[in-house]
């Protein structure tokens, strides 16, 4: 455990280290939902209108775009090489990886979602079944994020490239979360189906992407 | 964890068009150490890169016995036996000097009660918590050498060690090369100049050959 | 399939096998229009119904040539079978095509059937997908310089594609039905029988049309590297030669 | 001449060489703009309500999460020590590295418009006015991320805090952009008004952006 | 461009808490040569950095005075005068060896039909389509000195060039050395070993002193 532990903490604290601390993933959130209506125009009942579906793209595009660090930075200075043969099995190094990812970029979103909520006038009811879908859903996300990122961990800045790879994975995700949320918010019929097609999807995308991602690792090198 | 013998057979490594090398074949037992030399381009690094595990070889086989079970090759081949020490130094910019050996100690089970000794070692004691960014050349390669005091592997495989560092880093080398082959371990090396070390085996690698068949491709093609 | 293992053999055998494949796809294109333009309008849309045998076959294909791709690509990782991964490789920039196909002719179905180019419906956007993904493996192919590495990636994003080209469709649908009750359906009333014969005809002269690009462009690329090969060993011959001079040149003046 | 045109050349055939193509901005527009409907939903007028905003917000993303690399690169590597000292003067140096960043950012945007617009339903009309006001308004864009990114060239991993920096400086562009693009659209009252306001803006942000960021530069030497 | 010599006065450098130089004075002509030592993060990489313009010093002057008007230092200072071989290749990884060499010569204005000669004379002349980032460390070295043949510059700055190269190589960079001062040109370099030539001086930089009173804050505060 001591090693995967002290990945955990080296990720998290690179991360947080690097950009003038937990500002930054916040402060991309921040950038976008408040760009959003000057782009779109004031109308509340419009921003109401969307503000779910704006919300879930940001994060997807947060981590979208975040995701090419998780292998970059170790591979630009060699330590990736040491990550991949000198400690615990490449799949448990992934995964802690995908969390400490996940911790970074997500878990900021899910704090600061009541104040975007706000300034996106979300529908009243909307928070917590918000901010639970989100939860479930990132995590898939992060996973799905982590097999793209190793797949072009040998192509220099994969930012937008990946984009083309991962983007048709992450759309069930988006189109379950979306409706689960929806769902919740709005009590439908039967509010839990979507929901448990998404927990399903992150639950295998998670189980999958270590495997995946550590075959990635290996034709790459 | 001891180690026995470290045997190649048949070792050969492409690149692009390149050849850099075939049919490697070494055997080293515990307390010997080999010496890589070679011009400029003739796959020092790579050969290394193999041994450490990290790129898997055209062809051939690398197998290490353990003192444990001398008779039968480990399972793992060379995942998590050594240290590999190349041109990229495995630092990260935005950790202190501290915070890096200690990630590294930890990930690779090392004893992390050994790190303020290792750092009065190699001479960084007195700033541990500067920004790895902040350090010279020179500062780094005692950096990565620490690593090599805090954990213990019996594989050492060192590319360019000297590289950087000053007359005085270059004798902490030299010993500390000396205590780990006294202590029955394996230690290859690659260098272009003397290491100060009297290797039990040199191997120089003559620049391979260029290979204009692209392998299947030209497949007894009448050219 | 395994007797055409090397390249050398796959060159004799496709060159012999590819005039008559170009041969029987004209001749099935040639029938199949003849067909189209002499099969019954349909009552509903006009003329325009004709964009569908364009439009359908090339559905088809983009979707048969993603499963075929990644199909090659397996036997290329499992037996290490280099022209399968060359099959692979070339049938993606096909596969693309006739996907942007099918979306071209969509949307010039469009417009006058439904008044606008574009609606994310569910059969549009699973298609609009399956054109991304192929754009996102032909990037593969491209970005990794060693073939062989290439090879080995390009296999895991097909991979992962084929598992989720089903998934993607499955879940559009459920997104348009949860949020929009079907409005458009793509398929139209129930078809003449000679419409179906032409149409038929148009799949058959599509597919074969498939097979012959691919021949031609796998021996195109076989005889684009085996040139390139030939160019390196005269250039190194030359380099050798301008070298020992050049270096002799250089020695002469060496300071002492 | 010649080294600015060899600086000019050299950043965006590294810029399309290290992703595949032409395809990697493209990519990233395609994602975004095809995220959206399973986001807010397949409704087209909702989506004509919306395109014209989130086109712009689009654009604004992308030269804001590109900017970091403008000098990032060149830091990492030491080509940047070079850059500033052993060519031109830096103010050139700079201002050629901008419009490199806005040929390989902004242009692809702005080529494929008419495609992406017809995906998201733009207004009919809206399409010749979009492409204007984006031309002129990313120029001034990319002259502001070139501040930002000189500011922050000695900071790891810049991405998003830099979004928090030069944010407030993007914001009149974005006002003006979208309101010069929805006036010649629908052809309000006076369609040139905001025009004009976009183009000063652009042109200003472009003549101070070299100095400004040629001071930053020095200052964090 | 000639030069007449370079003139430095009470040149001092901080980083952090360190002062790492005081003082520093000295003065080379065209012809000349010096050789900078002293151990790991004396500041020897720092020096150079001052040296190149790219580094701002805390106090001192740099002055250049030209052949055309050597009475009277150059207004740039030392911008656009001199090569700067430093641990940072500033070679892009995903352009090739060809397209490297091609864009520094063409940006520091240097004369692109010597390109092939100096990749034949660094013995790069195989690979010039091979990306930067497949060259062995080595190589990426000779492709850096390449540039010292394509663009002429009076002042060369080397921060230790010979490490990484093979023998073949270190006799090539001493030719080019010697080559230059031959044709009065001044070379500044840094080196933990034997460079091969004989430097007109040495300067020993030994490793500064920590200080602590930060100097504005305790600037004559009576302690
Ligand atoms: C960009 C727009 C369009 C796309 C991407 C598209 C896609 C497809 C696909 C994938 C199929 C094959 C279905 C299968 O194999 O099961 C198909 C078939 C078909 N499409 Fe389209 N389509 C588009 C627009 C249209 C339009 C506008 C019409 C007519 C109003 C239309 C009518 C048909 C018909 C009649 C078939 C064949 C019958 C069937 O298999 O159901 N399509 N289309
Ligand atoms: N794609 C490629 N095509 C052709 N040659 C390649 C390719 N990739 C790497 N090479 C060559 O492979 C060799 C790798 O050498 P390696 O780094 O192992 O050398 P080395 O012996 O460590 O050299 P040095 O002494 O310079 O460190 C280099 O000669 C490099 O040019
Ligand atoms: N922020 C800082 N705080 C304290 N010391 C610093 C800081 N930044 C840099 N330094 C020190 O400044 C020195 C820079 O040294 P420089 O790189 O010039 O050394 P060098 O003589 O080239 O050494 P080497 O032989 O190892 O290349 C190092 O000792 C480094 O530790
Ligand atoms: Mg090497
Ligand atoms: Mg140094």
């Amino acid at each position: 455990m001591k090693p995967l532990l002290a990945l955990f903490k080296r990720d998290i604290s690179l991360f947080f280290r690097s950009g003038g601390g937990a500002g930054q993933a916040i402060g991309f959130y921040l950038v976008v939902v408040i760009l959003f209506p000057f782009g779109v125009g004031p109308e509340l009942n419009l921003l109401a209108r969307i503000s779910i579906g704006v919300l879930w793209v940001v994060l997807l595009l947060a981590i979208l775009l975040s995701a090419e660090r998780i292998f970059a930075d170790d591979l630009e200075d060699g330590s990736l090489t040491l990550l991949l043969t000198a400690g615990p099995l490449p799949e448990m190094v992934i995964l802690v990886k995908l969390l400490a990812h996940w911790v970074s970029i997500a878990l900021p979103l899910l704090v600061i979602t009541p104040l975007l909520g706000l300034l996106l006038n979300l529908p009243a009811g909307g928070l917590w079944p918000l901010v639970l879908c989100m939860f479930i859903g990132s995590l898939g996300l992060c996973a799905l994020a982590t097999i793209g990122a190793s797949i072009l961990v040998s192509i220099r800045r994969a930012n937008q490239i990946i984009s083309l790879l991962i983007l048709p994975l992450y759309i069930p995700t988006l189109i379950f979360g979306v409706s689960a949320t929806t769902d919740l918010t709005f009590q439908l019929d039967q509010p839990y189906t979507a929901l448990l097609i998404l927990t399903a999807i992150s639950l295998i995308s998670l189980i999958i992407a270590p495997f995946a991602a550590a075959q990635a690792l290996k034709a790459n090198a | 964890m001891k180690i026995d013998r470290l045997k190649t057979q048949n070792l050969s490594a492409q690149k692009g068009e390149r050849q850099l090398f075939e049919n490697i074949e070494f055997e080293l037992s515990a307390g010997q150490s080999m010496l890589l030399t070679g011009p400029n381009g003739s796959g020092k690094t790579t050969l290394l890169h193999l041994l450490s595990g990290s790129e898997q070889p055209r062809s051939g086989q690398i197998d290490m016995f353990m003192a444990a079970n001398p008779t039968e090759p480990r399972g793992d081949g060379v995942i998590g036996i050594s240290h590999f020490i190349t041109h990229q130094d495995a630092l990260k910019k935005n950790l202190t000097v501290y915070e890096n050996l200690r990630f590294w100690t930890d990930f690779m089970h090392g004893d992390n009660s050994r790190i303020d000794t290792a750092l009065i070692t190699v001479g960084l004691e007195p700033m541990p918590h500067i920004l790895a960014a902040r350090l010279s050349a020179g500062q780094k390669k005692r950096l990565m050498l620490a690593r090599l005091l805090t954990v213990s592997r019996p594989l050492w495989l060192l590319d360019e060690p000297s590289v950087s560092l000053d007359s005085e880093g270059q004798k902490l080398l030299v010993k500390l090369m000396h205590e780990h082959i006294n202590a029955g371990g394996i230690i290859i090396a690659s260098s272009h100049i003397p290491l100060g070390i009297e290797a039990t085996y040199i191997l120089e690698l003559d620049g391979g050959r260029y290979m204009f068949d692209d392998d299947y491709i030209m497949e007894d093609a009448a050219l | 399939m395994f007797g055409l293992a090397n390249p050398t053999k796959f060159m004799r055998f496709s060159g012999i096998l590819l005039p008559y494949l170009i041969i029987t796809t004209l001749g099935l294109f040639g029938w199949g229009l003849y067909m189209v333009f002499t099969a019954p309008e349909d009552y509903l849309q006009g003329p325009l119904s004709r964009i569908l045998y364009v439009h359908a076959p090339s559905a088809y294909l983009a979707q048969a040539a993603y499963v075929f791709m990644a199909l090659a690509n397996f036997t290329g990782y499992i037996w290490r079978h280099p022209l399968a991964d060359m099959a692979a490789k070339n049938a993606a920039p096909i596969g693309a095509t006739f996907a942007l196909l099918t979306i071209i002719t969509g949307m010039l179905w469009g417009k006058p059937a439904w008044g606008t180019w574009w609606v994310w419906d569910a059969r549009l956007t699973s298609v609009f997908i399956l054109f991304i993904m192929y754009l996102g493996y032909i990037a593969i192919w491209q970005v990794i310089e060693d073939q062989v590495k290439a090879a080995r990636v390009a296999t895991i994003v097909a991979a992962v594609g084929l598992i989720n080209i089903p998934i993607i469709k499955f879940s559009v649908e459920w997104w348009n039905t949860l949020h929009q009750p079907a409005s458009l359906t793509t398929s139209g009333s129930a078809i003449h029988p000679s419409m179906l014969t032409a149409l038929l005809i148009m799949f058959a002269a599509f597919t074969f049309l498939f097979t012959s690009l691919l021949f031609i462009s796998i021996r195109t690329e076989i005889n684009r590297r085996r040139a390139r090969a030939m160019e390196m060993r005269i250039l190194q011959q030359n380099i050798a030669q301008t070298n020992l001079s050049t270096r002799a040149a250089i020695n002469n003046q060496e300071p002492d």
